[in-house]
């Protein structure tokens, strides 16, 4: 790197920057994604990313169905997208170019790989005559770039050894070498990635660091691009950072829970997308205390926590959409005996199959409501990668100090997404305290007995003296022997409620960015965090007296929500759904608050949020 | 425990629970609680040690009546929550009540995946060829043609066999016994209680208020030498009230023959619980009623290795090479980069 | 019975009685009230009748949980519920006596088998001192009757012929007797049905006729009862009159519906409390066309009964509850077919396996909103056992029409209950369209064309030239193709909706009862009409100056609710849950309306009601 | 049809629909596809006659690409959708295709009801052994300690084999075959889609891009003639590049033995796949590699009665016997009374 000669280009300071690669399912734009990411982050950006996988394992070749796509934001400030718009595409052939181009701001940079612009790549794309001929780009500056050759070029020694077909598979560090140079990335992250991995294989290793310079030296030489552009550090709070996606985190955040409990944790689940990343990471934790339960269904891997949790582990399972809906009897089940189990539902488009790979929030009011009889428990909603860390052990401390099940929402947005995440300090976190009683207080033991919570005791197999008998059918309140009475089944109905009402009790008040009170609040919750909160800095910042909050505790809600409410004018409450949050505040507080709705498998725009503030604001 | 260390000395009445019994006065649920509370205080185990499990239907009230810890749950999930609780516990010994419908038609799944799974666990199925609970519809194992609530003009759906299932989803250990007969009843429960692995038990048990006589030709007294066949291991296939038939193998086929006149002890299949493959077992549970003696005790009782053990190990493992995590490093991994 | 020589006692004249008979599960309880609802229905009267079963099959004899209840209001007026108080209540044993005696009015009657008050039947029953003996029950008109005894001697001739068992089970028809006798019932509709059902076994049939003699005649000579009731004839509505429950209604409903639809239908389920029944009775109608499938789970049941939809017959499916909660992902599938099936829910206690053979309505908001993703589907509602039977048509009317899903939500309340019910004509039915279509419009089939109402084509299998396929992903509009289409996505999810709000275009309006606008509407919906109605009539009757309407159509509602609504100052909207319908109503016109909520397996008191109407109104 | 009443000759494109086959390059079910829309135009059914039916999965898309009536339905759930269609229409040919996720883990139970039932559809369950469409964890026919995204220590459960599964819900037809054999294959589906009931076939599927080579012993043309066995109804168990090797029974336990020397053709087990008993057909079930050659082909094929049949049989006799119903008369039941 250091021994390239500086060729005179402009250099222009940016404050944030959003580039987007894209190609076919199979050209590894995932990999380069993640790699022109960590190299952002570790150069010290803010980085925030999206990965947008095609919904089928891998469309035919060069197909729109097949194109995956990576996007990456970062900048010199804090950011909390991947980015509304994007400034410049890596599109790797005609399919990917045809999907994605119409996301590229007017001006914005578009390389593209010509060699995979022949007929019958374009005809896969549905393109009748070739873009890159007939002035549709136009609005683009539009670098046309024999990716493949080039590739093939710099790889010519070693072809032999390897074969053509592992030098094509390079194509994609040579795209990532020319984005590399353009935005003044270092290299050197990417280079001991590929030593770490390809370390056994030296010449794959070779081979692909050949790409990655080859494509920075194009860009270096062939004087294609007039101006190189930077992106300052950002100012972060100091620490040790690693990129974290919502999933990684929630993982992580299980184990600290268990950890913090003193208390093994089984993880009982069964693959789905864009879930099954939890059970990926947890089932190579079993040195950490935590076993995983691949099970045959949802309806088994739930129950099997209902199990663990009775056994005096913790319980948690996870799951998307459809599996969320195959769990609701045995929720149920949990509320009945009373069981500690946390249920994650990271979210996807629906309703039934819907769209696997896609983001969406329509499952709170199922998470709230959606099951037979008078079924409450605590839901609660991860609002950025890092925040399912802390939910995650939210959702433990609630489960266990109350003995109730906790629905945690998160989405295939903040789930796949990533930020940067600063490592927290194990001896800072509260302790998360676990009592299993021994014995039994004067002889007689009562499996529903309350505390100050109203929580019952969690009393576990082995224990002596204390051995009961729980299950699904009405409970005597103390003694939990069955009951029929109908005195018993109302105080019973309201003691559940009253016991979900007292999570409330220990939960932080909401708080609201921007003014305390005024004529308009924006209510969010849950994944869309980033998106709002820019929307709302950006309105202040035009000068819209506005404020914003966002909700993480969806059932209970926060004692002060009511008084927050009051406090404003027009409440407008942005949801990735047909305004399910918004039913629930209609229904709670009687105002009329006002949706802002989008069912598309696609996260807000900040710019689309903002034109809906100004809309509902005046300026002051 | 006892000063000496030995465990105290337990009886059945110490499983006996402070709920009254509800199930229909005559009803062969009874003689089955009355087996397992006999078995349980011989295993060795302390009675805090025991979880039972059941899903719904009048077999899966069991556990209420059985002073340890128990799970009533769900119907037909019993299998799969108690294998969380022997994921979760492996120390404990996890027993699971089931009926007909909650086993094997709403819960069937879970049955043949904790079998193949080989979890630790004690199966006892309730058979009693009906759905007791939702008063008389047919169940999976009612008999082709069997007029019932829900079948006027008689079902039309084949039934599964219990055994030959079983032994599809390759059980390790596999038994069948009969309410009317509580000695043999308890003698199997022993048995599967001392098997490591799933252990599977098919139980004839008399619905006597929706289905009475549905085992007749078994359970009355008269009847059974010429209807049952007893499993011994090791010992040729005799049967009769003389004693005098026996189940010959013919080609791949039993066929039943007289003793005497030149047939003898030595040309009877010896029965073998013991052996890998299922052929037998199958030839076994394929002998129905009234065309065969329907064989009662140890159909198979193979050792393999055992979902629970493998997982423990695979914790010891894991933690014995890389050390019992600590958070600091969990955080710690791939790329990092620090600001100042 | 014209044998009887007529003693003197009083006679006197009542508007309404509600008699309870109560024993051991063994004592034949439901089969007397049964009895005794057919000869009061024959006579004459207007009838309701709720039988209340353990939950058990069959505690121990002689413990609480083994009592057996049956209750009939007869009267000589229109009436619409079972009947708050009891007038008098026939006890077999103690336990029944326990269990029962506190709904008795004051001063009621109760009559008791003496001969069950032994010291181990009291014991059982939890009765430390015999309650005939200390006084507790002296404010009723107590009597002892040594029923078993009396039932011995009336069939000792028959007793060396039938044994002492049979002679012991022919009690309940000796009690039957003395009720018959106390309220002027005509005895020959039951010697017919014992006639019927024991022809074959005439000396069963003798000893039961002589039972029910004994009794009756026990009445006459005995002078136990210083008065005899008379209730008048009630004047109803010309016509063939037959009892009916809410599920037979229903599965008579499902008969007719196939019949004006011309389409066979099948009936795939899994039995459970207190659905069971409609399985039961639809399995025994091979001849009207009709299939029933018993299935494995409930999940078979509701995916079996799709198959049967796409394959271009009436697909349904019924459950409660638990069963309910595990069709959830499947209901989504239907939703994203379009398909036309109905899925039944006759509502029972919950959460979880709760109360199973105790009513309740809280699997509204499940019904509504329960599903993962934006699911809208249709939900309907019965009122009453009778209106089961409309509404059953109205569920296929609707699914066809609009190909849709719609759940049909009843309870064990007005499933098990039942009423007179007149016999309609078959003829005066408004057939139900169906439309097959046998080609393709100009060449190309189209699944996802639409009609007026958004409707797509119902082509089923074996039409040539409509070959196609459906699934749980997104489809594209019109042609049905699986889209992952942002733009189509939202489409799709506005037009599920809107296809569902369109169904109120073919709605009825809502009825108000009473003043059309005022301070109090009373709004309820479902199986609490009964009860709702009864107490409104009388709150008029009061001169309170109140309304009363209750909704049978859940999702959507009907067009002029909000109108209706508008019109009155306060809303109070009871509900057996803790105030779901409340919750969709405050979301939805933002009004502050009142629940007041019951939440004991049990219906509503007319008394309740009244009170709590009273407590809202002001006289006039 | 034509004008002199026979059906329009159909061909393979005719199946073929307007959608993009969506599966990676060089993945086993492409072949699958292959051979089923061979099979499909010469069954002498209307194309609009077919119906495919799947759950979720790789293999479930295949409803998709044949050009016939389709549902792709939810996860596990395709034989519960079959039986309804089924039920429903006994005139339509029912296909369902799944995996062995699909199949044999969330839909484990609907799959032996439907095959218990014998209800008169053909199963194409696709074996690739992995979860491809979620991209690579472990499925119930993964082999034990197998590393994947969910077990990178290796699985702890004992796989599901699904012939002996089968066997066990008591299936009527019950078949094997691998992608890599297309004229087996045709012929295998030919067989299944000619039998009355419930056909299942285990077709051995490989997943390229995550469980590549999982059949690789029987599917490299060089190793199969030594890892295969291929059935013939009739005919001694055979196999071997030279055919010189055999399966001869031993008790009741298969063994391989080398032809020549004294043994003959005779000696060895002759395959029978009607025999009423499935004794056979489970001891060539649990022949696995390496120890033996697994068996490609009809394991069994007996005639029962379909549950589709019995019903229509039912709805008959009830019309005939009771005549078509009338809805007056439906009211008109037990007792009444008339109000003037
Ligand atoms: C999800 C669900 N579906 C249905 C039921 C109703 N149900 C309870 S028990 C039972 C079947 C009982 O039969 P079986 O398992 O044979 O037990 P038995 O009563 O005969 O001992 C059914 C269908 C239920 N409780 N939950
Ligand atoms: C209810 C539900 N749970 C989980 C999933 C996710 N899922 C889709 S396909 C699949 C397994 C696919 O494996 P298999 O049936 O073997 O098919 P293959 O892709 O290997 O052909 C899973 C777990 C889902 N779609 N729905
Ligand atoms: S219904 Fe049958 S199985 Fe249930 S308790 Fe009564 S006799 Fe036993
Ligand atoms: S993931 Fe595997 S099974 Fe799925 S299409 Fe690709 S190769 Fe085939
Ligand atoms: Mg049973
Ligand atoms: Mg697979």
């Amino acid at each position: 790197m250091d021994t390239v000669k500086q060729r005179q280009v402009q250099n222009q300071e940016l404050e944030e920057v959003s580039v987007r690669f894209c190609g076919d399912s199979g050209d590894g734009m995932q990999l380069v994604g993640t790699q022109f990411t960590n190299a952002s982050a570790i150069f010290g950006n803010d980085v925030s990313t999206f990965p947008d996988f095609p919904a089928e394992i891998r469309a035919p070749a060069g197909t729109l169905a097949g194109v995956s796509g990576f996007q990456i934001n970062f900048s010199s400030h804090d950011i909390h997208t991947p980015g509304d718009r994007v400034n410049a595409l890596i599109a790797m052939n005609p399919a990917a170019l045809k999907t994605n181009v119409k996301d590229v701001e007017t001006g914005g940079i578009v390389i593209v790989n010509e060699d995979a612009f022949d007929k019958s790549d374009l005809q896969k794309a549905g393109y009748a005559v070739n873009p890159l001929d007939d002035g549709s780009l136009s609005k683009y500056q539009l670098y046309r770039v024999p990716i493949e050759k080039l590739n093939a070029d710099a790889l010519k020694d070693i072809a032999g050894e390897i074969g053509a077909k592992s030098v094509g598979r390079c194509k994609n560090f040579f795209a990532l070498g020319i984005a590399a140079w353009l935005y003044n990335r270092p290299l050197q992250p990417t280079l001991d990635w590929i030593n770490g991995k390809f370390g056994s294989k030296p010449t794959i290793a070779d081979a692909n660091t050949r790409a990655l310079k080859a494509g920075y030296y194009y860009g270096e030489t062939a004087e294609l691009f007039p101006t190189r552009y930077k992106v300052a550090k950002a100012k972060l709070t100091p620490g040790k950072y690693r990129k974290i996606t919502g999933n990684e985190a929630l993982a992580l955040g299980l184990v600290t829970a268990a950890d913090l409990a003193q208390t093994p944790l089984l993880y009982a689940s069964y693959p789905i997308t864009p879930a099954s990343d939890i059970l990926h990471m947890l089932s190579g934790y079993k040195n950490y205390g935590i076993k995983t339960f691949q099970a045959e269904d949802e309806i088994a891997a739930v129950t099997a926590a209902i199990g663990a949790s009775f056994a005096g582990v913790i319980g948690v399972t996870g799951t998307s959409g459809p599996g969320m809906a195959l769990k609701t009897e045995a929720l149920g089940l949990a509320v009945m005996t009373e069981l500690p189990l946390v249920c994650v539902d990271v979210q996807r488009g629906g309703p039934s199959t819907g769209l696997p790979t896609k983001t969406e929030q329509a499952d709170l009011l199922q998470a709230v409501v959606g099951r037979n009889g008078e079924c409450p428990l605590c839901v609660i909603a991860a609002r950025s990668p890092g925040d399912c860390f802390d939910m995650a052990i939210w959702a433990v401390r609630i489960a266990t100090r109350f003995m109730v099940p906790v629905i945690l929402l998160t989405d295939g947005y903040i789930g796949n997404g990533a930020e940067p995440w600063i490592l927290p300090d194990p001896s800072k976190f509260e302790k998360i305290k676990i009592n299993h009683p021994e014995k039994a207080e004067n002889g007689d033991f009562h499996a529903y007995a309350r505390d100050e919570f109203l929580a019952r005791p969690w009393a576990v197999p082995g224990t002596k003296g204390l051995e009961h008998r729980i299950g699904g059918l009405e409970k005597e309140n103390i003694t939990g022997h069955i009951s029929y009475d109908p005195q018993n089944h109302q105080f019973m109905i309201d003691l559940r409620a009253q016991k979900v009402a007292n999570i409330a009790k220990i939960l932080p008040p909401l708080e609201v960015d921007g003014p305390q009170s005024g004529d308009l609040l924006v209510l969010g919750w849950g994944g869309t965090y980033g998106s709002i909160y820019s929307a709302a800095e950006r309105a202040r910042a035009m000068g819209y007296n506005i404020s914003n909050a966002h909700l993480q505790f969806m059932n209970p809600f926060p004692s002060n929500l009511g008084d927050v409410l009051k406090k404003f004018k027009k409440v407008l409450i942005p949801e990735l759904n047909s305004g399910q949050l918004r039913k629930l505040i209609r229904a709670e507080f009687l105002i009329d608050a006002i949706g802002f709705n989008k069912v598309q498998g696609k996260p807000f725009l900040i710019a689309e949020l903002l034109e809906k503030i100004i809309q509902h604001s005046e300026k002051r | 425990m006892h000063t000496d260390g030995s465990l105290p000395v337990l009886t059945a009445k110490d499983f006996t629970t402070d709920q009254d019994v509800r199930w229909c006065p005559g009803c062969g649920d009874y003689s089955i609680l009355a087996q397992v509370k006999k078995v349980l205080p011989t295993l060795g185990i302390p009675r805090e040690k025991f979880v039972f499990v059941s899903g719904i239907g009048c077999s899966s009230r069991f556990p209420y009546y059985v002073e340890t810890y128990g799970v009533h749950s769900i119907h037909g999930r019993a299998p799969a929550v108690a294998t969380g609780i022997k994921a979760a516990r492996p120390d404990l010994s996890v027993w699971v009540a089931t009926g007909d419908g909650d086993g094997l038609s709403i819960g069937g799944n879970h049955l043949i995946h904790a079998i193949r799974r080989n979890v630790d666990m004690k199966i006892l199925l309730f058979n009693n060829r009906i759905y007791g609970l939702t008063k008389g519809q047919y169940s999976p194992t009612s008999e082709l043609g069997k007029k019932t609530k829900s079948s006027p003009f008689g079902t039309v759906d084949l039934p599964l066999n219990p055994i030959t299932l079983s032994i599809g989803a390759e059980a390790t250990f596999i038994a069948r016994t009969l309410d009317a007969d509580p000695k043999h009843m308890e003698y199997v429960i022993r048995r599967a209680a001392e098997h490591k692995g799933a252990a599977f038990m098919e139980i004839y048990q008399n619905c006597n208020v929706f289905n009475d006589g549905a085992f007749e030709y078994a359970t009355v007294k008269d009847m059974r030498p010429d209807t049952t066949l007893y499993l011994e291991h090791g010992k040729p296939m005799i049967f009769g009230k003389n004693r005098d038939k026996g189940i010959r193998l013919n080609g791949l086929s039993p066929e039943i023959v007289q003793l005497g006149n030149g047939i003898t002890e030595d040309d009877l299949l010896f029965h073998d619980e013991k052996m890998e493959e299922p052929t037998l077992a199958m030839m076994l549970a394929r002998m129905r009623h009234p065309e065969f003696p329907e064989p009662m005790g140890v159909f198979r009782a193979v050792s393999h290795p055992t979902f629970d053990d493998l997982l423990t190990k695979q914790v010891d493992a894991a933690t014995a090479k890389l050390g019992r995590g600590r958070l600091a490093d969990l955080y710690d991994d791939g790329e990092t980069w620090t600001v100042e």
